[in-house]
């Protein structure tokens, strides 16, 4: 174990992937000579050279429809589209082809890549870079989703992206980007589908993931008269229903947290999920907490607004526990 | 462009009749999908190459199993060509258990990894980033590969088939891009759709080499077809071909044509490919129209078969229906 | 009120919009000359001329942003992205642009503006023709989502999107392209954001839409011990959660039908949203019933048991009046 | 290329000085927005175009009001050209309720419906279908409008750059595309983003007339807009200028330019498209350096007022988070 940063975290999953496993190659938007636009492909040009780490022009459709083409074909890509609201322009083929092309081929085929994205919610940089898609990726059948909120996470998930058959969705934080914490060097594998209990408790769940978590853990602690059970999903798709589904048949309540709007979100799946599974144990009403229904504001106040804040984290908290079911 | 005369002399006389085979299957294979679904066997919606053939024929001839290509909505031919089963190809189109696919897919997406068929696609220009990660991977293994991309006039509308030629000029990869240039997308003529209809133009601009070629003459788009795969396998970049031709057919089987008078329709038949090269192995290789019926019958035949088995297969099973969602195995 | 086809009842839409707004325009791929790939925009170019109606190349990425533009000089477009699959290569004009320039531009410029796509589920036209999309674009803050399942419906959904003052995005089944229905002539509009209560009942409450409501239907014909209310929505986004959660309170049960995949659907808001706002009133488990986890498979056979046929409809009605509350 | 000369001579003094002050006062906007920046007074990333700013100043002297434009997350200066308010922009990079946006947005979506400005873009690429719709518009209401297009040369990768060419080529739309070369996409140089560094062919290669300029050169770059948007405005449909330029900073302030040496910003600055006007101002024009450094003082105050009036702007309101999500009024 090392303190580590998130992004030196990312950084030593792609060097640990690309030493061990040749058919591992790199390629984006200033991946290469630059090091990556915030350094997570740092020094991986110097160690694999120009022909595994490739820097792309601005072409996110073409290079993740050629990362797939790599896959089919034997190689395990990392394809960085830089910033996740970027992805819409390369939809078409992470949707309709990557995370298709073992089922339309029957197996025949496969897609081993892995796409990164960083989601830079919180970092003010306005409506078309701090969306948060991962409902979007969720809902493709075949795509897997990851999101790690620590460095041992956002490092082990994407060394088990690399090595899972089939595409990959990594999503980064770029407001954890300088969070140092313990980092196993080495073999450390968090298994795609796998939640993390970050805090154990009794009256209540609350689920969470990617930027939300850390604001989430910051709310938990401020808490004390509530017995909290705090669930990283980790990975979004497909997500870890056994712990979630547990977690809340102990606790009778569940609250999501997440950034990304409330409407349509991720939290719509896993609230109907529990309420459906749990129709019994609950005690009161699935909630919800996410960023209201606008696009992603520019300004710090409105931002701070914007996103589940570690003060509305706890109200909400409060509040699902206070509620009491009355009489049907 | 390339003369007829000398794309012919290179031309032996058995991959002259390897030719002949190769579009005729190609020709029957859709005239018998065509029959089928009119007949209302087949579901969904098919596209036919039909006028196409010498394209597919063409190029493919210059390939080797071990190369890739990625193809369209339009893309019998080229599996055909590539070397797809015919047999499994008919099952999918029926959307059968034995098909391709076990019928998952249709006539849109025939695949097959033996052959380097990375997949027909259903999205215009879609297929074409996935021919160059093949290239890429070709690239990177330094075996000397060889990926083509076949995709219409219509496709280059598509920004993402400039994304592909930027990117596979820049990294000079081993790739033919391939326009099947038949005039029209859907019932949109190409003046219509490109501002410029020489797609060569387009092409040349990033700094690869470019030719037009006429698409109706197997023997001259094998010929610019060699020297763009041996370009690629000695290292030397991308290149492309544009394949004037001639689609026959509507859009789509059904589609009523109100677009275009007969009269287009008519006399694109007077180009006919195989007609023309059925001449050409008369009057050049000696092969006498007996020796050339046969073959045909033995075509009709093996397609024929290939239509008895697809029936006799079982329906897809919807108890598989979620399998290869997720790959089953690692590789 | 004349007997109408569903496409004709689009294409008076257009036609009705075009003669009552000359700054109506329509573009798309071969809408003008051939009258559209399936005739929605027939005789639009020989009544209004080539300036207003007009094909364009296979670029949708262009003809969506080009519409926004032309939408915020004033003009109001109606562009034509022929599938739904196909929004995935203009998913950045969709959503980064046309859904933002109102917010982002705090109102300085709106986005009068129509994308039409068809849905083809149950069609036969196979992974990439069949999806049924409409949970992304309802997760996209600024962009309003309709689909109407009838004929009568298409036609005044269509007319009120053409009027709002913002981006509008019209889903049409083509299962439904020749289905017959009475259709009023000229001026009937449906608001945007309220849905249709089919059928009353006491029992359960079905919410369904676009491709699924017909199927709905023909269950619903068939299930004789259980009072169903069916609430086709109409409009995904914004849904009219008054007429459902007002149904549900007097129901106590919901099942949601839809043909997109289930995970991360919008069954799954709509579900989670009940559960929450009718936690009291709610007699048994909020159920969905969608497609599975898979692409849109093409076999006949296949696709039969991907999309919620009205066997599994009923059987699912059955099951949900059956689930009794366990002591909780 | 136009030169230099010939460009001059068609431009008087009250125009040659209005060219100084577009250009000074984008030189300062940026700088004291670096230094804010650089401060922790400004939250976000900024992108900052100083070097550019004769491209900004040379295409929008050529304009009018009702013309359009879109330009990109480098577009501080583009908007001020076409007259976009300094205050307003300064109190949006602030994130303030006095913002364009009220704060929403940020520096890299500046519009101004007054003035034409449809919108800076922070997705690559992302605002030139827009400037299209504008065109589009423009040519449907018959007003002898012009939409300009701003974006870089890494901007030319993405597909929807070439969508936009085929699309207003076809149309003959009145547009001008205006590719703002400054050699980088970000830390990537041109060679390793562009197969053809020189954009002009692919553009011309779509029929359009293309031109290229030096960018550094503000006479130039108003003699080849002027005859682009003449030409648009008499129904010529569009013209691709490509005005070779100089970034001095890094791609966005704080990054640590470590792709390249401090010798290549060095030379640039040699190139410095002020100094060079405000010599031709001195030696054409008989500007005296009084004069000059009085309006350099004058925009100083200008911008150092727009700063105060930023700061003493309320912060956004977060009560008003979800308005105009959709748009208000009707038009
Ligand atoms: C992204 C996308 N847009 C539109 C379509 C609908 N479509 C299918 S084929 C076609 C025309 C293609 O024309 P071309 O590339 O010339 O191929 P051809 O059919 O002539 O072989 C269109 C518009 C599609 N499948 N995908
Ligand atoms: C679709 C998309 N991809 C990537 C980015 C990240 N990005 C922002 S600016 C930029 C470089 C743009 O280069 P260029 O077009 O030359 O403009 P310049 O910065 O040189 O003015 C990149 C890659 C983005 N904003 N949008
Ligand atoms: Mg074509
Ligand atoms: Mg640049």
């Amino acid at each position: 174990m090392t303190v580590t940063k998130y992004w030196q975290a990312i950084n030593q999953a792609l060097h640990e992937e690309m030493a061990r496993d040749d058919s591992v190659i790199v390629i984006g938007e200033d991946v290469a000579a630059p090091g990556g636009p915030f350094a997570a492909t740092k020094g991986l040009l110097e160690s694999f050279g120009p022909d595994r780490v490739r820097d792309t022009p601005i072409s996110e459709a073409a290079i993740v429809g050629a990362a797939l083409g790599a896959a089919m074909a034997g190689y395990r890509p990392v394809v960085e589209v830089m910033f996740l609201d970027f992805v819409t322009v390369a939809m078409d083929q992470v949707v309709n082809q990557a995370a298709k092309v073992s089922y339309m081929s029957a197996g025949n085929f496969s897609a081993p890549m892995v796409i990164r994205s960083i989601c830079a919610s919180g970092r003010r940089t306005g409506p078309q870079h701090a969306q948060n898609l991962e409902a979007w990726l969720a809902h493709v059948p075949g795509l897997k989703v990851v999101w790690g909120s620590t460095p041992a996470d956002a490092k082990a998930l994407l060394k088990a992206a690399i090595r899972d058959d089939g595409p990959v969705y990594v999503i980064e934080s770029l407001a954890e980007w300088s969070t140092r914490a313990e980092v196993a060097e080495g073999e450390e594998i968090v298994p795609i589908g796998s939640a993390a209990v970050r805090h154990e408790g009794e009256d209540l769940t609350v689920v969470t993931w990617g930027g939300a978590a850390p604001r989430v853990a910051t709310a938990v602690d401020l808490v004390h008269d509530v017995s909290v059970e705090v669930i990283d999903l980790r990975t979004i798709s497909p997500w870890d229903r056994e712990t979630v589904l547990g977690s809340v048949r102990k606790t009778g309540r569940l609250l999501v947290v997440h950034d990304a709007v409330v409407e349509f979100g991720v939290g719509a799946e896993i609230a109907a999920t529990v309420a459906t599974e749990c129709f019994d144990q609950l005690r009161a009403p699935v909630r919800r907490l996410g960023a209201p229904y606008a696009p992603a504001p520019f300004a710090p106040q409105l931002e701070e607004a914007y996103l589940p804040h570690p003060e509305a984290i706890t109200r909400e908290i409060t509040r699902t526990v206070q509620t009491v079911r009355n009489a049907s | 462009m390339t003369t007829t005369r000398d794309a012919r002399t290179s031309i032996g006389r058995d991959l002259a009749l390897d030719l002949y085979q190769t579009m005729m299957t190609i020709r029957r294979f859709e005239t018998i999908a065509g029959e089928l679904f009119a007949a209302g066997r087949l579901p969904g919606f098919i596209h036919l190459s039909i006028g196409q053939e010498a394209v597919a024929a063409g190029v493919c001839a210059a390939l080797e199993d071990t190369d890739y290509i990625t193809t369209t909505h339009r893309g019998h031919g080229h599996c055909i060509a590539k070397g797809g089963r015919v047999t499994e190809m008919m099952g999918e189109l029926y959307g059968r258990e034995g098909g391709y696919a076990l019928g998952r897919s249709g006539s849109m997406h025939i695949a097959d990894n033996a052959v380097g068929i990375l997949g027909a696609n259903a999205i215009v220009g879609g297929g074409i980033p996935m021919a160059v990660g093949g290239a890429l991977a070709a690239q990177l293994a330094g075996h000397r590969q060889v990926s083509v991309s076949f995709f219409g006039d219509g496709a280059v509308a598509e920004g993402v088939a400039h994304e592909c030629l930027n990117l596979a000029t820049l990294w000079k990869l081993p790739i033919v891009f391939v326009c099947e240039h038949n005039g029209y997308a859907e019932m949109t003529p190409v003046s219509t759709h490109l501002a410029n209809p020489d797609v060569t133009q387009l092409a040349a601009a990033y700094g690869m080499n470019a030719t037009a070629v006429d698409g109706n003459d197997v023997a001259a788009v094998l010929a610019v077809s060699r020297e763009a795969v041996a370009r690629a396998r000695n290292g030397g970049g991308p290149s492309f071909v544009q394949a004037r031709t001639d689609r026959w057919r509507g859009h789509f089987e059904g589609d009523p044509q109100r677009y275009r008078p007969r009269e287009e329709v008519q006399a694109m038949t007077d180009r006919d490919p195989i007609a023309a090269w059925r001449s050409v192995l008369g009057a050049e290789h000696g092969v006498s129209d007996d020796e050339l019926d046969s073959m045909d019958d033995r075509i009709t035949a093996e397609l024929t078969s290939a239509v008895e088995k697809a029936e006799a297969m079982p329906l897809s099973d919807p108890a598989g229906l979620t399998r290869f969602v997720y790959p089953e195995a690692s590789r």
